[in-house]
């Protein structure tokens, strides 16, 4: 079956929701990066020693995960439902394909190595 | 050597017969004063070296605080610079004041303007020096000496070679320093004029700030400092950096200043705390409110500077300033030092630390306060305004001379574009501050 | 004024009576003491102001300790927020005390229950004053008063408006604290009962430790913290700066009881730097074992704690409990800090560095230690209850309503959960801790 | 006990006597030390322990300077291992010296091998004991020996198990250095010999740095440090951390050489704070200049270190060692402490903050320089080698057999290969030092 | 539309100049990821208390920017001018197609979700 | 030719040796990110303060390599090897295409970007 990596940037407070949601769900491991974006959300002015800055760049959580292909769909809610805010920012979910995955352990190939 | 100890002494008493009139004006001076000129009781000989010993160790404390300040203000990229430059400042300080600046700023009978007693002291008989032992006194003016240098570290941070920093800084702290100083504290022409400055407003905070201000200029701002869109702050990357070594710096205080009385008069010394103390917090409250108000957040770096600048206020008249003014003296310097940091943004002076608006700005302050608000009607704001600008105008032309100097000789000034953008640390020190990835210590 | 100098000592002198009376008990006080009634010769008056006010600077020290702790305690997106309560409370704490507190709390003559001796103090003759000056007398109150105010800073972290805890600060170091400390330092009724805290166990630490109580409950737990699952711990986000900041408190603390003595007396003195140290040794090592064998790991943040643990135990007996008793003192309050932070979490009370367990838990059981081991017979384990109560109720009644009071002005208490999840520091200060990508400090 | 408490101060005359001859020779001792004889004046005497007193209470800050220092020095998944480490030692050591340490290395009249002169002490009259009372003698002899097992933290770091550490250190702190030390200052042979050493080089530097040695080599290196490719350096992973911790032993320093004058004798006591300054000063520019030329960049790390061996260097002589030959001292320690880092590394000793180089290497140097340049005739070189030979094979011999017999029984010494790589703090502390995803604090 | 993720690996010091221009083109959002990396560029030599080692990883800045197909082409160059030095190291700019995209706050999806 | 991506989670330790591994191997560059993840390997239990909690997260690096299509096979081999330590937690590889690739430097494209 075909693999997919399914990419969530989402709103750092929001990660223990998110995880529990997916452990819930059932999926089997996930990757987390600490990144700084912005979007419509756009950072806010700071001031520092009298003169005021923009800090453009927000912290946001990415989530990575790998999942077969049928799961995406859900996954995609999962994480839309559990990382939801209804405010600016909450972030995005994007899937890309994956061509082959070995777990490194045992050298398991592709599904079996989820 | 004995003698140049017995001189060296001449020049101090001028510092601490002054402070003694001008408490027992207001203080009733008792028994302790009665023995004085008669040279003190083996006993209050020992208090007196026992209160110096303590506050120079309070003073070369406040070496560590500048080091944390100074790296709590910067990037992380130039921390390893910036701890280097405060550490090594200390060691050739010391050992530079031991050789010549000690004997340059308390040469004995001299011409007034400059005299040198020699380098060290050899065996001498403690008791036969004076209020306090030769060792007792080169400790407390040595640690003193540093700071001075420590200043400019500051305000030249983030762009200067470090191999140059060390020459100019070793410059200043063994002629800039010691000459100006021996005008007021060595028995040389601003005594005699009665220019006041208990420990040193002017004499340390300024004379540093003055050598900051050049430095800073001659450098010129650290790139992408000031664009064609406006002023772009570099922010520093440690704020309980910054923080604690403010604590340090307002704890080495009660050494500098409380020290700085050269005897342990009790009616003196105390009150030297509680008004650098109250200074102090006027100072970080005046900041405080300034930047609120002003800027619309009470910005923790100004709040720091703010203490520091009450500190620095109070420093000329510690003792001759009541309690009450004290609080104006610390408040004002507070709210100055606001406006300070953010005019010299104006005008494109790039100093990272606010070092310039602390020690020049407010040391300026401090020693015009003299005049206004000192209870001792001696002090006039006219002698005061007299030492500032000839002190001002000493330093400023001895230490462009230096910076131009090392400017244009082949060591040069400042780093590289390249170094300057990737962080001096690495090219200058080949370390980082904080080296790891932070999940990789398993192998690095 | 001068009179109302002389009337704060009154108040004083119950203090160092009390002390001199179990020391000669047991130490066979010798010469020092007999100069004592008749006021202390010249060196022995210079003696106690340089006791004074170096111990007076190691307690100022103890607020850089605070600092770091708390900073250490709690999350990096809070650290701007509790650095700036830290400095300010020090600078506030100074000059309110200067203006109100200190006249509250040494009001001279009074009904033993409320009375004011007027602001600050003009000139005075410091040697009239008794065994030390003045100025010495307010420095060395003045910094214990703001240490009282920082206590609170630790357990409302994370939660509270900056401008609200200013607010209550400042009413809770200007009128609750010096009230209740006039109580038992300045004369009051609880002096007339004989009621003992030697260098505040209670004055000092219950009584932050009430409004730290009544302040955490009041605004409530931090978000996230109990959750229906359990208990969801957020740990501190510096371990280097917590230890740090232990090790300064430590070291302040012998400022603290030491300088409490409020007398060079070498006997007491010296004892009380042993009772100290071995209590706050003994507290780490309680602690430890506690976690080690209740919680399974030696968990350093109550180790930390059981150090301050010890120490406030100890500091209402430091004079008057002997160097074995004073181990079984810091052993039990060290276990006793354990199970507190665990009882208070059940309880969900939550105070982020533990600050409530310390001071107020630590403080009565230290209170109570005094009726228990002191070697000074007249100390009765009754009246240290009714004095723990007394104050107890007082703080309770008193900062409940002021925090009641500001809950419900217009200012209120608590920040937004927008703020809270988010961070304080970009909020209310505009500015993080640590502001930079690690790596593009190339363009910040 | 009281006789034990007398006894006990015979000991340490023998470094009060020999100070006092050897000042007296240059410094044409005055009226104060005429009454040493007959017993110190009430004020002589409150004087003396009001020194002892606060430098005691400066070497006691001295643990917060190694905690910072170690920690700096190694990597962040180990300090809170470190951190603990550095804190439970102060607490440990202070108790088990009170109970048995203390009257070991002070037991009074003995055999000059071995002797218990009983555990604590009752009460006293602190009047009677001598120069000052048994407390300040307690707290000022409990803080050193703390110190000397702190060092041995270092050099074991990042690979010994916690609880296995806690048992050498105490067996350290309990037995081996106490009768080490009574043969030096307790009274015993190496007195008798007139193997001079005064704050502690030898008794307290090199004594600490050969335990870290032993230690270091039984534990045998950390993993990944020398491998087939040569040695791959395991980088410290907080440089601020490292440079205060500098900064905070330079200052307790001070404490530590200045107070083991043991009595306020103002000509000795400041003529130590000089030679400890500017060694520490020439210490930290030697280790530049040797790592600058050497090494190709002035490492901090190395600058650090030079200073730290600078001061180990004149510990052993402060007293009568002059200010000029002073320097010397200090600038070959900073010398050679950079070339012992190299070497011990070139034979695969893995130390990672180079304790054995400066404590054992710099403590062994700083005791033969008395032998080089003391003005006191009679310290002569082959005694003082006698005295090293003698300490070092009794603590190597000692030590070893301590380290060997942990590493058989079934705690064990060294943490498994798992604990190693992902670091101490996980594992047996249940706690990371910076535990926060810098930007999920919104939850953790 | 089809959309596409442009990671671009830079010069951390030319992150302003880039995410300037790109805001100045119009893109509407990008990520940030702090990275380590080495190509021809291979590290400095440092020195620590005596031994020389190879810091092989250079500090670099990797920007995700999701953007319609038709915008890859354009986007790489304003990347490119921007990031360029043409000193060794300036990095890589790379293209991967992406499946789909949601925005979590809303639950749109694809090109709406950008 | 095609081009790859390459991701390893591996475990950070592993980091030096991978690296000297693919060096010896002939890549010309990759890229490290820092990130925390969890699969089989499931975190540990810490005690902060009386109350126990679950550290989920574990510290793993991810390493990102271009390469081309036909070094795939071997470049995985290569990973596998030298990040294998066959305890849990040992971390994926895994592959995704790659659209295009420019060197920033001199503007080269695809292969001639490597
Ligand atoms: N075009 C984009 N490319 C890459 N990342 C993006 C893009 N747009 C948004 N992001 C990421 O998603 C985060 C949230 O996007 P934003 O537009 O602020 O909110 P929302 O998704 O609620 O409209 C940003 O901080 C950024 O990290
Ligand atoms: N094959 C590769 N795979 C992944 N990342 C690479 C690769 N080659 C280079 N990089 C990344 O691009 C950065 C710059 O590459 P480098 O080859 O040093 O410079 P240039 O692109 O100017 O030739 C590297 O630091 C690394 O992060
Ligand atoms: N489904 C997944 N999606 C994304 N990352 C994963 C996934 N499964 C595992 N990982 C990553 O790989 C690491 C190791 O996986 P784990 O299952 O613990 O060990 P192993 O691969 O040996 O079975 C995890 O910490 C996580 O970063």
């Amino acid at each position: 079956m075909k693999l997919s990596k399914v990419e969530c940037i989402i709103k750092p407070f929001k990660l223990e929701e998110v995880k529990e949601a997916l452990t819930h769900f059932g999926i089997s491991g996930l990757t987390v990066y600490e990144v700084r974006g912005f979007g419509r959300q756009r950072g806010h002015k700071e001031i520092y020693r009298g003169t005021e800055y923009k800090v453009d760049f927000i912290p946001k959580l990415k989530i990575e995960l790998l999942v077969t292909a049928d799961q995406v769909d859900d996954v995609v809610d999962v994480v839309v439902n559990a990382a939801k805010t209804g405010a600016i920012g909450d972030g995005k979910v994007y899937v890309t394909p994956i061509e082959s995955l070995v777990r490194i352990r045992t050298g398991e190939k592709d599904i079996d190595a989820l | 050597m004995k003698s140049n100890g017995m001189m060296g002494l001449t020049g101090r008493l001028f510092r601490s017969r002054a402070l003694l009139g001008a408490a027992a004006l207001l203080l009733m001076a008792g028994a302790a004063w009665a023995q004085e000129e008669a040279g003190p009781s083996a006993e209050q000989f020992s208090l007196n070296n026992l209160l110096l010993l303590l506050s120079g160790a309070l003073v070369f404390w406040m070496h560590a605080g500048f080091a944390c300040v100074e790296s709590g203000l910067t990037q992380a990229k130039n921390t390893v610079n910036i701890l280097s430059k405060n550490v090594i400042i200390v060691c050739l300080g010391g050992v530079s004041y031991f050789i010549i600046g000690f004997g340059l700023m308390y040469p004995g009978e001299f011409n007034h303007w400059i005299g040198f007693g020699g380098s060290g002291f050899g065996p001498v008989s403690p008791e036969d020096y004076g209020d306090y032992t030769i060792f007792t006194d080169f400790f407390f003016q040595a640690v003193f000496a540093a700071t001075a240098a420590t200043i400019i570290s500051g305000a030249v941070a983030e762009r200067i070679k470090f191999a140059s920093f060390i020459v100019v800084a070793l410059l200043f702290v063994t002629f800039i320093y010691p000459i100006a100083g021996s005008w007021v504290w060595g028995g040389g022409w601003l005594t005699d004029l009665g220019f006041k400055d208990f420990a040193g407003s002017t004499v340390v905070h300024s004379i540093g700030g003055w050598a900051a201000l050049t430095g800073a200029v001659i450098l010129g701002p650290r790139r992408g400092k000031y664009t064609a869109d406006g002023i772009r702050p570099i922010v520093g990357h440690s704020m309980p950096l910054a923080t604690i070594g403010v604590f340090i710096l307002f704890l080495g205080w009660f050494g500098f200043n409380g020290g700085s009385v050269l005897a342990m008069d009790s009616g003196a010394v105390s009150m030297v705390y509680v008004t650098t103390f109250l200074a102090g917090c006027a100072g970080g409250i005046g900041a405080m409110l300034a930047s609120w108000i002003v800027l619309r957040k009470p910005d923790i770096t100004m709040i720091l500077n703010g203490i520091l600048a009450g500190l620095v206020g109070i420093t000329a008249g510690a003792d001759t300033i009541a309690p009450w003014p004290s609080l104006a003296v610390g408040a004002i310097a507070g709210v100055i030092v606001v406006f300070s940091v953010v005019t010299l943004d104006r005008i494109k002076v790039d100093d990272p630390v606010g070092a310039i608006s602390v020690h020049l700005v407010c040391g300026v302050w401090g020693t015009l306060a003299v005049g206004i608000f000192s209870f001792n009607p001696d002090h006039g704001f006219l002698t005061q305004l007299i030492g500032i600008v000839a002190i001002g105008v000493f330093v400023l032309v001895t230490s462009t001379l230096a910076w131009l100097a090392l400017k244009h000789s082949p060591l040069g000034l400042r780093v590289s574009e390249e170094e300057e953008v990737n962080g001096l640390d690495t090219y200058e020190h080949g370390l980082e501050a904080y080296p790891e990835f932070k999940s990789t210590t398993g192998i690095l």
